[in-house]
């Protein structure tokens, strides 16, 4: 089944923001605020109260790596130590908790930094190809609203767009 | 290690989660030892230390140390052919013990500027040539020398090897065998003969519990230093002796002092007369072992007047007579700084006469135990041999003179010109290892193999206790294949004129094992000829019978000589002798060159002490040059300031400044002994090695001083703490 | 595998100095110095120089404070402030003091290596791998009392010319560039020692093993052995002194005995004791 | 006079537009510069050829002077890379804009100073060849590293610290880069393609974007205060007075705080002076800075006499008499030259009119890093001169190896951040839209003329522009 992408350009927020605003009230049937991807060069400090809050996983990601930083590290380093036989210095312990617990205190970052750079790059859908709908401009100081939906709705759509004074509209075809 | 027992695959499962790799841990585990004749076979690993290295096994020789004429026993530790370390012989006069220049002697056998082929001069170098040239020269210029018209100049020569130098000399019909040596105690000796009728009494430190030494450094320099520091360990223990020290420049014996004075250079007789006086008059110690001329010229020193004339305040006076006076048995003693005057016998019989006022001859000096074959024992050197080898070669008195273990060219005052009344002599021989200043100036040099390659006897000048003929052999193969030992050279040379009496010898080695053999029983212990000369090689010593000796007390005039004023040159130079370069013999030797002085901690290069107030007064701080000159000429050298030296007085340590004597010894530092004004003591006829005056004048150059160590104090740190003698005895007390 | 060692072996791993630390002890080298019989002859560091391979390093480099000298003779001035006196002369000499590594059981210098090139022996010594050093010298700024040195050159290239090279000693190395080293109680004689006893088939005892400075020493100021062998002169020594290792303040019954060893308030545990100095009031 | 933070009518496309050409054409000056940095940095390489030949010798290190510049100048730049992390992870949580548009930059000088420090501890060994020892590296003779020595501490604090602050200035540039690669040609825009990793400004991108951001700033911040405090382990770690120091950590911290912010002032000038960002490194934005700074200079002086008062009071003899020839002794003129850079100095930036001159402020803030990496030298040294054994006590004067490597390291730090500002946008393009897109949403003109002008300040005849907003 062909579904259609259709990529509206506003000049501003507001106008994107009213623009999805109708989509949510159910201007087209059939189309919700789910179906909108909103493109834009900054981040809208209320985004969510336009697109409803999505959530994201990163955190998660970040205290699953700390705590595995942590006690990976632990492990590695007391096992090491254990098992190196030169070790015996100073009169301290084979295994030393305070050096270990500075170590393992780095490791935690370490591991917590890397899962979390893992976790934003999965979630974030990085290292993909772009949309064929992605827009220079929105790079530049234009917001894009973009939907993906059914032939039916396409020109609907559009004329919703240009009430709101969009700017440019295009669209693409999947097959 | 214990309690690891991990395996590999454990270590993979583990490792594994972390994804960081694979390896095993168990691979290293450290055997606890490991040695060959087990035949087992570990992986070292790789984070051993030196313990686990496999040592290879050394073999001991027995030898004798030549660095400097005490004649100390070694064992050599040799491995694979080389001898590597020394160590004191414990049957030795010197113990297990052994001095810095000892351990540094091995540097001399393995030096690499030792004369390794013979060489004489062509057209006003020396150049190479061979042994049979050497000996073609030495017929030519040597074996015609009229009668009486050769001499030797050599150091302390003492066993066969003087024997041989003997019967040498008399075949040239020569009487003159000069034997010098830079650093003696010849004025101590003449006064001892004097007095005692025995040149080098026993010295009975061990038994002493207060020594007052008037610049005697028996721990450095004086007599035989190893021994000495024996026994001056014995003396601090137990029911601790009391040493105080009178001389100008602290010595590594002043350092150790419990008092250390300095007085005036020159007048340590005064001072001793002073200390006689307090104990005549105020500690009424009978003085009926002195005469009375003595007790009169005594009479005359009254405190204030010594403390007028040597600088020495009265209540030092007072403490060092207290000393002497509450604990018995004591012992005085001088040297060097004490000597080295114009009036310097009398120093020294001031010295003596305290040991006689204390009662000390006969208990803490004791007669020499003086060995039965005379022909063996020590011809201990003097500065006087130098004076009147001097004024012979000048006077044009030798045809041929030979030159072996000594430096004159080096040692000798510029005022004696000694390489102008060298060159005066027609054909020179040195005999000698390094290229030294006075083998530089020879005509004909041969070479001369280490004395840890040679065979050799030889016999201790100082010998307290037993007497012994020290053995030396050589700890392995010569370095060099040109260089032959002293004793064979002079078994070739007496072959050469002719002599029968040793015609039958191969070499010194067959001439020693004959000569061994023939020592009395007594001496072999009933031991046949082969078993007597292993035990004898073994052991390193051969204990001899003594000639039972004994002292008599012959007191003669204590009192001092004049003291003059230096006029233009305010201050006294103290040309310092010390452990590390000895009397310049011992410059070519780097650990000896790097190894910091005892008190100044100054490495590689010569340098000036001076008291903090003169230093004041002349306006240089620590590292300045200073400019010390006398009426016979001028060094420069960096200052160090300190406490320990007289105010009128700076002190350039002896044996650096060569112009010849190899990489090491060159162009480092100044030698002060060339600048000694010509003073000889009075009686004597020793140079008088501390009497020069010198003034001093800034340079204007600075530099840092090559000196190891910071901080001169402890800075409150309490790294060394030090407790009274009273405590001490207390808890450790005999 | 490692997590069961670790576990199993947990009080072990964490038993520190205090609690007598990881190793049993085989040996505990040590020595005892008497300060009222030394003279500060330096006999003791030349032949540190003659056993060890140290190389001469010239007067330039001595002065930069770039030489290696194992075992130095420290040398001190009275002060006025020390029960000393402001007098005119030094009228008590100087204050010896020779010092080689004083092989602490909690050394500051092993803990700081980044690669573990120093550690602790089963003997009791403080061993520098020269092979695992990788020269961060932070060892060396870590011991208070200075003792280590540093390879700032190929000392060997100068130091023995032919054929002075000749009397290195084949039982330990000749150090390059780049490496740490310090005294390291004689080891090749330690090993010496032990190995001669394990082929009579005996224990080590005193005498078998002598260092260099020990065995030069012309007053017998040094003395070195096992401290864990009670009959061995230098445990002797330590007990009549009454200085104990494994304390930062000795308890002594008699305030007066002169047994201690140098920054022992700094707790290292030196296995070096010294006896105080002796003068005449 | 200039009080906005920024001008919120800057047009979006503008933003773009300056920062994009500040990327593009070095002039001859970039080239000379370049050069220059090359020319130091060959300086440092022929020091360590000689030096890695020779042995440490010509370093002129000796005994007790195992450690000097090398180690000082280690921390010197390790405390300079604690800026951007400060600017953009602290500021960013306490959610102050103003370091929208200078993080970038400030980040940048993070990475490249921690890639000039990494190399000292390198440099300083004496077997160089063998530095790899140091990484726990699985090896199969069961080597590792001494997890004891603050040394190893250092190396896996730097590697955390390099690997997170590469990371979050990677991060937080990928919309830059987005920008780039939409408006660059040829190789960079290959380059840029890459980078951008597919950013296409969407609403999912954004939203992991803002958690991902603030969760690295969450971890560089205490990672920051750790690897500061790690180095101050190599000194506090020890037993050497003036190195066993309680408040070493917060003091190295606060240190590292204050080089690192004089580093940002030195930069923010000679950026907004070449590449004429005046319209976003603003005298405002200068000024905030250099009240931060002054903040932080007052909390290291502070710090410097609680050490100087416990050290005295504490009446440990060795510390006290280290203390004591830090005042007086040979190494007293640089002590007191840091203690004056480093305390007085920063009085000038409490003076408005001085801060708000740009001369000024570039000399001053060069003189505080002076100090500061004074500071570093006169922690190393005078404690390995003057330590408890005082027979080791030795001064010590570095050699020219010394120096020229110290010199050629900030060659290698130029020639990073040359290359940096050509290649990678210096300023923050999507976040001073941001910052201008929140001006405008929250702008008013009473409360402007009220707060922001004043007497003599010239009337903005600028129409607003509505376009974008």
């Amino acid at each position: 089944m062909k579904r259609y992408y259709v990529m509206g350009l506003f000049s501003n927020f507001e106008e994107a923001f009213s623009t999805i605003s109708e989509i949510r009230q159910h201007a087209i049937p059939g189309v919700t605020v789910d179906d909108v991807t909103l493109k834009s060069p900054i981040e809208h400090p209320e985004i969510e109260e336009i697109l409803g809050d999505r959530g994201s996983p990163v955190p998660k990601f970040s205290l699953f790596g700390a705590i595995f930083g942590a006690i990976f590290g632990f492990l590695f380093l007391a096992s090491a130590q254990a098992n190196f036989l030169t070790q015996p210095q100073g009169g301290k312990a084979i295994i030393t908790l305070p050096s270990n617990i500075v170590l393992s205190y780095e490791m935690l970052i370490l591991f917590g930094v890397l899962s979390t750079v893992i976790g934003f790059m999965i979630n974030a859908r990085l290292m993909t190809k772009r949309h064929p709908l992605y827009s220079e401009k929105v790079s530049l100081d234009q917001v894009g609203v973009m939907l993906e939906l059914d032939e039916k709705n396409v020109d609907s759509l559009k004329e919703l767009f240009k009430k709101h004074k969009v700017l440019e509209i295009r669209e693409e075809v999947s097959q | 290690m214990s309690g690891s027992d991990i395996n590999r695959r454990d270590f993979l499962k583990f490792m594994g989660l972390g994804g960081v790799g694979a390896a095993t841990l168990s691979g290293c585990d450290m055997p606890t030892t490991i040695t060959l004749e087990e035949g087992k076979e570990k992986v070292v690993a790789y984070l051993a230390p030196e313990e686990y290295a496999i040592p290879g096994i050394g073999v001991t020789f027995a030898s004798t140390c030549k660095q400097c004429p005490s004649g100390c026993g070694v064992h050599g530790r040799v491995r694979e052919g080389r001898v590597l370390k020394l160590e004191g012989n414990p049957d030795a006069l010197n113990g297990k013990g052994l001095c810095q220049m000892g351990q540094a002697s091995l540097q001399g056998h393995y030096n690499p500027d030792r004369i390794t082929q013979p060489m004489a001069r062509k057209g006003g170098a020396l150049e190479p040539v061979t042994w049979e040239e050497a000996w073609k020269l030495m017929k030519e210029k040597a074996s015609g020398a009229a009668q009486g018209r050769s001499a030797w100049f050599t150091g302390t020569v003492s066993g066969h090897q003087s024997v041989l130098l003997s019967a040498l000399n008399k075949a040239w019909g020569s009487k003159d065998h000069y034997v010098y040596e830079a650093i003696n105690n010849a004025v101590g000796e003449a006064v001892n003969k004097s007095v005692l009728g025995d040149a080098a009494p026993a010295y009975r430190l061990d038994k002493a519990k207060v020594v007052l030494s008037f610049g005697a450094d028996f721990l450095g320099t004086w007599v035989s230093p190893v021994h000495f520091s024996r026994e001056y360990s014995k003396f601090r223990t137990g029911d601790r002796g009391v040493l105080i020290q009178v001389e100008p420049k602290m010595t590594l014996t002043g350092g150790n002092a419990d008092l250390w004075v300095a007085a005036r250079p020159g007048t340590e007789g005064v001072v001793a007369l002073g200390v006689a006086n307090v104990l005549l008059s105020k500690n009424q110690v009978d003085g009926k072992q002195l005469p009375q001329a003595a007790l009169d010229v005594i009479s005359q020193y009254g405190v204030d007047k010594v403390t007028e004339i040597s600088g020495v305040p009265g209540d030092t006076l007072v403490r060092i007579a207290k000393y002497l006076n509450e604990r018995s048995p004591s012992l005085v003693l001088s040297g060097e700084s004490a000597h080295g005057h114009a009036n310097g016998y009398q120093n020294a019989m001031a010295a003596m006469m305290l040991n006689v006022l204390l009662g000390n001859v006969g208990e803490t000096i004791e007669a020499s135990n003086s060995m039965a074959f005379d022909e063996l024992k020590a011809k201990h050197g003097n500065s006087k041999a130098m004076l009147d080898f001097a004024a012979a070669a000048d006077a044009g008195k030798y045809d041929v003179v030979f030159f072996t273990g000594a430096n004159p060219v080096y040692t000798a005052p510029d005022h004696l010109a000694m390489a102008e009344k060298v060159a005066k002599v027609p054909f020179k021989v040195a005999l000698s290892m390094f290229p030294d200043e006075t083998t530089m100036a020879a005509d004909l040099v041969l070479p001369l193999s280490s004395p840890y390659e040679e065979w050799g006897t030889s016999v201790s000048p100082y010998q307290p206790t037993d007497a012994a003929i020290s053995m030396s052999q050589p700890l392995m193969k010569p370095l060099s294949a040109e260089t032959k030992s002293l004793g064979d050279i002079l078994l070739s040379m007496l072959k050469y004129q002719g002599i029968k009496d040793y015609e039958g010898f191969d070499d010194y080695y067959a001439y020693l094992r004959s000569e061994l053999d023939g020592l009395p029983g007594s001496v072999k212990a009933g031991k046949d000829g082969d078993e007597f000369w292993s035990a004898a090689v073994q052991r390193g010593v051969i204990k001899v019978p003594t000639k039972a000796g004994s002292l008599k007390v012959n007191l003669g005039d204590v009192s001092p000589g004049g003291h003059q004023s230096g006029g233009d040159y305010p201050m006294h130079l103290i040309p310092s002798s010390n452990q590390t370069m000895y009397d310049g013999r011992n410059a070519n030797l780097p650990w000896l060159q790097e190894a910091p002085d005892q008190i100044t901690k100054i490495f590689w290069d010569s340098w000036v002490e001076m008291h903090p107030k003169a230093a004041a007064k002349l306006g240089v701080k620590e590292g300045d040059f200073v400019r010390v000159e006398s009426d016979q000429g001028a060094v420069e050298a960096q200052v160090y300031i300190y406490k320990g030296v007289h105010v009128n007085a700076v002190a350039i340590p002896v044996g650096r400044g060569h112009e010849e004597y190899g990489r090491y010894a060159k162009g480092n530092g100044v030698n002060p002994l060339k600048i000694l004004s010509s003073i000889v003591d009075g009686k004597s006829g020793e140079l008088a090695t501390h009497a020069t005056r010198v003034r001093i004048s800034k340079v204007g150059r600075s530099e840092e001083l090559p000196r190891l160590g910071g901080s001169e104090v402890q800075v409150g740190r309490r790294l060394v703490n030090t407790v009274s003698a009273d405590v001490f005895k207390r808890t450790e007390g005999a | 595998m490692s997590l069961k060692n670790i576990l199993e072996n947990w009080s072990h791993y964490r038993r520190a100095h205090e609690e007598g630390g990881h190793h049993e002890y085989e040996h505990m080298w040590g020595m005892a110095i008497d300060l009222n019989k030394c003279t500060g002859c330096n006999a003791c560091s030349v032949a540190c120089y003659a056993e060890n391979n140290l190389p001469t390093v010239g007067k330039d480099r001595m002065r930069k404070g770039q030489g290696l000298h194992w075992l130095r003779m420290e040398r001190y001035w009275d002060e006025p402030d020390l029960g000393g006196d402001d007098k005119e002369y030094q009228e008590r000499g100087g204050s010896f003091l020779p010092m080689m590594c004083q092989h602490c059981n909690a050394a500051t210098c092993e803990p700081v290596c980044p690669v573990a090139a120093t550690y602790h022996t089963p003997d009791g010594l403080n061993a520098q791998v020269y092979n695992r050093c990788i020269g961060s010298r932070y060892c060396s700024n870590n011991c208070p009392y200075r003792l280590r040195y540093f390879n700032f050159y190929s000392y060997y290239e100068e130091s023995w010319p032919e054929p002075l090279n000749m009397q290195l000693n084949p039982d330990l190395s000749v150090r390059d560039k780049g490496v740490m080293e310090k005294c390291t109680f004689c080891i090749q004689r330690i090993r010496t020692g032990k190995d001669a006893a394990q082929r009579e088939g005996r224990e080590v005892k005193d005498g078998d093993v002598v260092t260099a400075c020990a065995q030069t020493c012309p007053t017998e100021a040094i003395v070195f052995g096992d401290l864990l062998d009670k009959d061995a002169q230098v445990t002797k020594l330590w007990k009549a002194q009454e200085v104990e290792l494994g304390r930062a303040k000795q308890d002594k019954s008699d305030g007066e005995l002169r047994g201690y060893r140098v920054l022992e308030g700094l707790n290292t545990d030196p296995c070096v004791m010294y006896m105080d100095r002796v003068r005449e009031a | 006079m200039q009080t906005k933070d920024i001008n919120e009518n800057i047009a979006w496309a503008k933003i773009n537009e300056d920062v994009l050409r500040s990327m593009e054409n070095p002039r001859m000056g970039y080239w000379v510069a370049l050069a220059a940095c090359v020319a130091m940095i060959m300086c440092a390489v022929l020091a360590e050829i000689y030096q890695y030949q020779v042995g440490m010798g010509p370093s002129g290190l000796n005994w007790p002077h195992m450690w000097d510049l090398y180690i000082a100048t280690f921390v010197f730049w390790i405390g300079m890379s604690h800026s951007g992390t400060l600017l953009s992870a602290i500021l960013h949580i306490i959610q102050a804009d103003w370091r929208k548009p200078i993080y970038r930059f400030a980040e940048a000088m993070t990475l490249f100073s921690l890639m000039t420090a990494g190399l000292f501890p390198i440099i300083h060994l004496g077997r160089v060849w063998n530095m790899y020892w140091v990484l726990p590296y699985v090896s199969d003779r069961g080597i590792w590293p001494n997890f004891r020595s603050p040394l190893v501490w250092d190396a896996f604090a730097i590697t955390t610290y390099m690997t997170s602050s590469a990371l979050f200035l990677f991060i937080g540039m990928i919309p830059d880069l987005a920008i780039c690669r939409d408006n660059a040609r040829g190789w960079r825009q290959k380059l840029y393609t890459v980078l951008s990793l597919g950013w296409q400004g969407d609403d999912r991108q954004w939203r992991h974007f803002r958690r991902i951001y603030l969760m690295m700033a969450c971890f560089l911040i205490p990672l920051a205060v750790s690897v500061h405090s790690i180095v101050s382990a190599d000194f506090a770690m020890s037993i050497m007075p003036g190195w066993h120091v309680t408040t070493f950590p917060p003091y190295f911290v606060a240190g590292a705080l204050y080089s690192g912010c004089a580093a940002i002032i030195t930069l923010f000038i000679l950026l907004r002076y070449f590449f004429r960002f005046d319209e976003y490194m603003t005298i405002p934005i200068m000024e905030k800075t250099c009240k931060l700074t002054f903040a932080i200079a007052m909390v290291w002086t502070y710090l410097n006499l609680i050490e100087f008062a416990a050290t005295w009071y504490g009446h440990d003899p060795v510390a006290k008499e280290l203390l004591i020839q830090k005042f007086i002794g040979p190494h007293a003129p640089f002590f007191w030259t840091m203690l004056f850079c480093g305390s007085v100095l920063p009085f000038t930036l409490a003076f408005e009119k001085l801060r708000r001159h740009m001369p000024t402020m570039f000399v001053v803030s060069l003189f505080l890093n002076l100090g500061m990496w004074l500071e570093r030298w006169m922690i190393v040294t005078p404690t390995l001169s003057f330590s408890h054994q005082p027979f080791a006590w030795d001064i010590m004067w570095p050699s020219m190896v010394q120096w020229a490597i110290v010199f050629g390291s900030f060659g290698w730090f130029g020639m990073l951040f040359l290359i940096f500002v050509k290649v990678f946008p210096s300023v923050s393009m999507y976040e001073v839209k941001e910052m201008v897109f929140h001006r405008r949403h929250y702008h008013s003109d009473e409360l402007e003329s009220k707060f922001h002008r004043r007497a003599g300040d010239r009337q903005s005849d600028a129409d607003p522009s509505r376009e974008g907003a």
